[in-house]
């Protein structure tokens, strides 16, 4: 976890107001692991004030580069969008735990489902659990065909299933709906995305091993604000919690309240 | 660093400038970033008697150079300060100044009594910008007679000295703070956040679960400095100035008002090293102002 | 435009959206830029008996995502500006909410009974955050007392409806609210100007040559929000909301808070078209939220 | 006077912090003149809020250019030096009055007296006497030699002496004392600088006729906000007024108070 000023190499969109950010630093690079992400200030000045927590899609330390991908959607990330080839970011990071890799021994069925800008720290998961001989599975969710990104990336490395809510690309349906549709067989969930597909993937399947990555408002994003807390399932007290910037973003599935 | 120490009651400092409360947790986090003996005091996050979850989510919304938050004062609870943060702070050789909370007086009183009594506790930070529930939820910090009345009681019993975190969102701020001086303040901490609130244009609903938040940041610096310019004239008890400080200038221009220490809150989130920063970029500003030692500047706009 | 009509006490406006006082002068400068008749309102500048020069100068400063001003009421005085001011702007069908001001109860009642028999002058706008010099200076806009008196005496004179501009620095604002909807107000406008300062580091004085000035722009949106959320919830008269309004999505959160139009200040500074475009942006935004008329969004966020 | 998003096309340093800034747009080079000043905003967001106000030193109709010289001291200065070549600055203008040229007839002796960055609009306002055929001798007052600039620009058009407080170029002192000491004789004076100088001009030759450019902080530049109001000269009521936005910035020697 340390600040470093990073440099844009390569920015470009790939979908709809989706953007593929590619920065280029020393020492954050090499501490990155899948899952985790990096808080962004998008410009110098007050406005915007906090910095934007983004996720890792890709960690490339021989060429000391991290690509993320983010929505253009609100006023700090429409800014960093304008950012050109050759400026400068500040990067906090990486921040938060990452999906654990041990969970899926070699030879197992891992399933990933991403849905929506929730899809790309799967990316840099799914290289991971490739490299270590695990059998990758990928179920994507998009609003429409003009969301979708990464499609083939994510072929390349195993089996890809698209689901668009209008059926204009792939199928037609939601994640869970594919996932029963085409009778998938796997041994453990990741899943990043809305929390309501997450909250239907708990649900859906209840007795599989499996982590979600979580998102939240954040302050800080290192833990000292208590911006992004979460009860702990099954907790009588009420008082117990988690932070999602630095007990998660990713969790066990049944560890916390979505 | 002889031209940046400061002593105030129960505070000796090597420099002024220190995390405001509530924007630094308990110091853990930030000690991975740099040597907590870089600072000159640690304001920690308010304790209150019970372990409290605070509010649900989103508790934090952005403002334009500002932030609003609602966290509803989440702590450990006081015998886990005890035993765990304070006792970690130990290793420090900094002063620590506790932030105490409540809803009823005597939550304050039992906090207050017992955290005094800690080690490295050199000072209470009383917020008083939380509802009193017996008086049907009216914020402690609104009302002098209410104001003046905790900190007496507060005072009885603590064993360091008491600063009173005064709320903006009043009308005369001045009256508050002289009441509590009276009541027996040994400092005053100013300012708490203002109270805003953001509302999601989508959901139609406010961005906050809580629905209100406290703003701080760059936003609320103004209001600040002028309630600081008018409370040091007013009163003869230092003032730990804070609200939107994120530069060594801006340390100076709370100086100026009328502040003898600074603290830095919303800064952090933005910048995690801001506080060593500020404190090694404040030998320049004050080469630059002709200015050997920074406690020649308190009141300087006014004196 | 039937999509952003607004009636309200006095004021049939196209749309929901207005100069705020001391904003915009009396038009003249602005209908160099666009033809004033597509604004739903004008507020004028404050209006005072006697002519006033204002402040010293700086008058001025920047703050972050803000700015501090302190005028001092400059005008020509009532005369001038029956005479010149809204003569000449009778050309416009637009109707004008005249801005009043004084330092004394009987200053208020002879603007209020000539101004509002100005052939174009269709409501008043009762600035109370000006110091009541027989009261030793204190605030009409912070005492509940002197606010509803002052209001009861305006309205007995008055012939337009009369609109109450609020202070924000006072510490409960639905009691004020309150109290000059008792006192007969007939909408209220709110937020005025939050008081703040800015110290120059290098002369160790304010800014401002009158040291206090009153804090505008974005970076006190939360507070008026939050106001609005709070006081339109209490009355049930209409509110004029304004405070960091720069774009249509800003107008719609004042809407949301409980606002029934909307003020544009600080942003004709900075940018001259700031008034007409948010109007021809509003449709859109609307579009976006399914919404047919913008006043089914008033009060949105607690209805 | 319009508002116009106008692109940098040059941007260099040209003395100690001190920026040549060449625009070029539409319609708005074409309302320019002498003496009058644009309204400049630096930043896409709230930070900084204001507008800067900034004289036009140049005025190239045939380009479509104008040129302004801006000392970069604050934050806003600070961020508009940031600015490259090809990025698109909004400006509000041409404002103000500018100087009259019908003072000076052709083949009289004007003197134009500048100091530090005052300096600027007095380039615009030379080349336009030079066209008209009147003499010009330039009288420039800098702190010291870093921050002196377009030296040899204005002694291509007529005498040019260069005062310094600490004598580092030119001769050592202030311009009052040069034009003292070198006995400089003139008709007319156009003065902008610090208002300590423009006081000491006023003073120094009171029977002179000339004109003097202000400086005050500006809210809205287009006389709306009274913020940049100064008292009238011998009023007696003390409520007359002038607004250095629109009225000037350009006032006759006695005209308005410094
Ligand atoms: C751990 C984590 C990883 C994320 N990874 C990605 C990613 O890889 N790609 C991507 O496009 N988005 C990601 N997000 C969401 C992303 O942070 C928000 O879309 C972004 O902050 C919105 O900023 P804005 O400037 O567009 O919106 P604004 O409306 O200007 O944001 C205002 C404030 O709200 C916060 N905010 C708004 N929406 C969200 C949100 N959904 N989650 C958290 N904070 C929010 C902003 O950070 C900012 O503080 C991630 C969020 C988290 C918590
Ligand atoms: C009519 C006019 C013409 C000018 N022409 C030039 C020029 O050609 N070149 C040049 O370098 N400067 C010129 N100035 C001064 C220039 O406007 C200020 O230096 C600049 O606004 C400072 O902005 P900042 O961001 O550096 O400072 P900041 O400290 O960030 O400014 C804060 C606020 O104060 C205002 N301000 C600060 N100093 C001044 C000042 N001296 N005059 C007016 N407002 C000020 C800013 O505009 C801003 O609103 C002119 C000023 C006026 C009024
Ligand atoms: C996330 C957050 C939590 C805070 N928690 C506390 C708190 O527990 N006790 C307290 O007295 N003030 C609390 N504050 C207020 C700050 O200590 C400080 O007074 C205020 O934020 C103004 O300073 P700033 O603008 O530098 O942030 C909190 C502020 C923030 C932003
Ligand atoms: C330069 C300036 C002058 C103002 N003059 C007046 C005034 O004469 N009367 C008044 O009621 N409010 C006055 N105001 C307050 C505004 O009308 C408005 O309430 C406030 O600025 C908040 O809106 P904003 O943030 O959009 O500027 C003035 C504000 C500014 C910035
Ligand atoms: S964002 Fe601050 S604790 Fe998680
Ligand atoms: S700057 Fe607004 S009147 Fe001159």
């Amino acid at each position: 976890m340390i600040l470093e000023n990073m440099e844009i190499c390569q920015q470009q969109p790939i979908a709809s107001n989706v953007y593929e950010l590619v920065l280029k630093g020393q020492e954050l690079v090499n501490l990155a692991s899948q899952g985790q992400f990096l808080h962004v200030k998008v410009s110098e000045g007050t406005d915007p004030l906090l910095r934007r927590p983004i996720s890792i899609a890709k960690i490339d330390q021989d060429k000391g580069e991290l690509t993320v991908i983010y929505r253009a959607g609100g006023r700090g990330t429409n800014m960093l969008a304008l950012k050109q080839k050759g400026e400068v970011v500040s990067v906090l990071g990486p921040l938060g735990n990452g999906f654990s890799l041990e969970e899926t021994s070699k030879g197992a069925i891992a399933l990933l489902i991403g849905g929506g800008i929730g899809v790309p720290p799967l990316y840099e998961l799914s290289l991971q659990l490739v490299k270590r001989g695990v059998k990758v599975v990928h179920v994507l969710g998009f609003a429409g065909s003009s969301d979708v990104f990464y499609e083939e990336k994510f072929m390349e490395l195993g089996e890809t299933y698209i689901a668009t809510m209008d059926g204009s690309h792939g199928e037609k349906g939601t994640v869970i709906e594919i996932i029963d549709n085409k009778q998938l067989l796997f041994d453990t969930i990741y899943s990043c995305g809305p929390t309501p597909m997450l909250k239907a993937i708990e649900t859906a399947f209840p007795d599989k091993k499996g982590f979600l990555s979580l998102e939240e408002r954040m302050g800080c994003g290192i833990g000292a604000c208590f911006a992004c807390v979460c009860h702990v399932k099954d907790d009588p007290t009420k008082t117990a919690y988690k932070k999602i910037c630095t007990d998660g973003p990713v969790f066990a599935i049944g560890e916390v309240e979505l | 660093m002889s031209r940046l120490n400061m002593e105030l009651p129960g505070l000796s400092m090597r420099n002024p400038i220190m995390p405001a409360s509530g924007c630094f947790g308990f110091g853990k986090e930030y000690a991975k970033f740099y040597d907590l003996e870089k600072l000159g005091a640690i304001a920690i996050k308010a304790a209150t008697v019970e372990t409290r979850f605070g509010n649900p989510t989103p508790r934090v919304a952005e403002t334009s150079s500002g932030m609003l938050n609602a966290i509803g004062l989440q702590n450990p609870g006081l015998e886990s300060i005890l035993a765990n943060e304070l006792v970690w702070l130990e290793q420090y050789e900094v002063p620590i100044i506790a932030n105490i909370a409540g809803t009823k007086t005597e939550d304050y009183i039992e906090v207050a009594e017992k955290i005094s009594k800690a080690k490295n506790v050199h000072a209470i930070e009383l917020n008083i910008s939380c509802p009193n529930v017996k008086e049907g939820g009216i914020t402690f910090g609104t009302n002098p007679k209410i104001a003046s009345d905790l900190t007496r009681l507060v005072k009885e019993v603590s064993s360091v000295p008491v600063y009173v975190k005064l709320s903006p969102n009043v009308t005369d701020i001045v009256e508050m703070a002289v009441a509590v001086e009276e009541a027996g303040a040994d400092g005053l901490s100013m300012i708490n956040t203002l109270l805003g609130m953001r509302i999601d244009i989508k959901k139609r609903r406010p961005v906050l679960a809580n629905g209100f938040g406290g703003l701080s940041g760059p936003a609320i610096k103004p209001v600040a400095i002028r309630m600081i310019h008018q409370v040091s004239q007013a009163v003869s008890i230092p003032i730990i100035g804070m609200g939107g400080v994120s530069t060594a200038e801006d340390v100076i221009e709370f100086f100026l008002a009328g502040a003898s220490c600074v603290a830095v809150g919303t800064a952090n989130f933005v910048d995690p090293f801001v506080c060593p920063t500020i404190i090694e970029d404040l030998p320049r500003v004050l080469n630059e102002l002709g200015v050997d030692h920074i406690s020649e500047l308190i009141g300087g706009s006014w004196k």
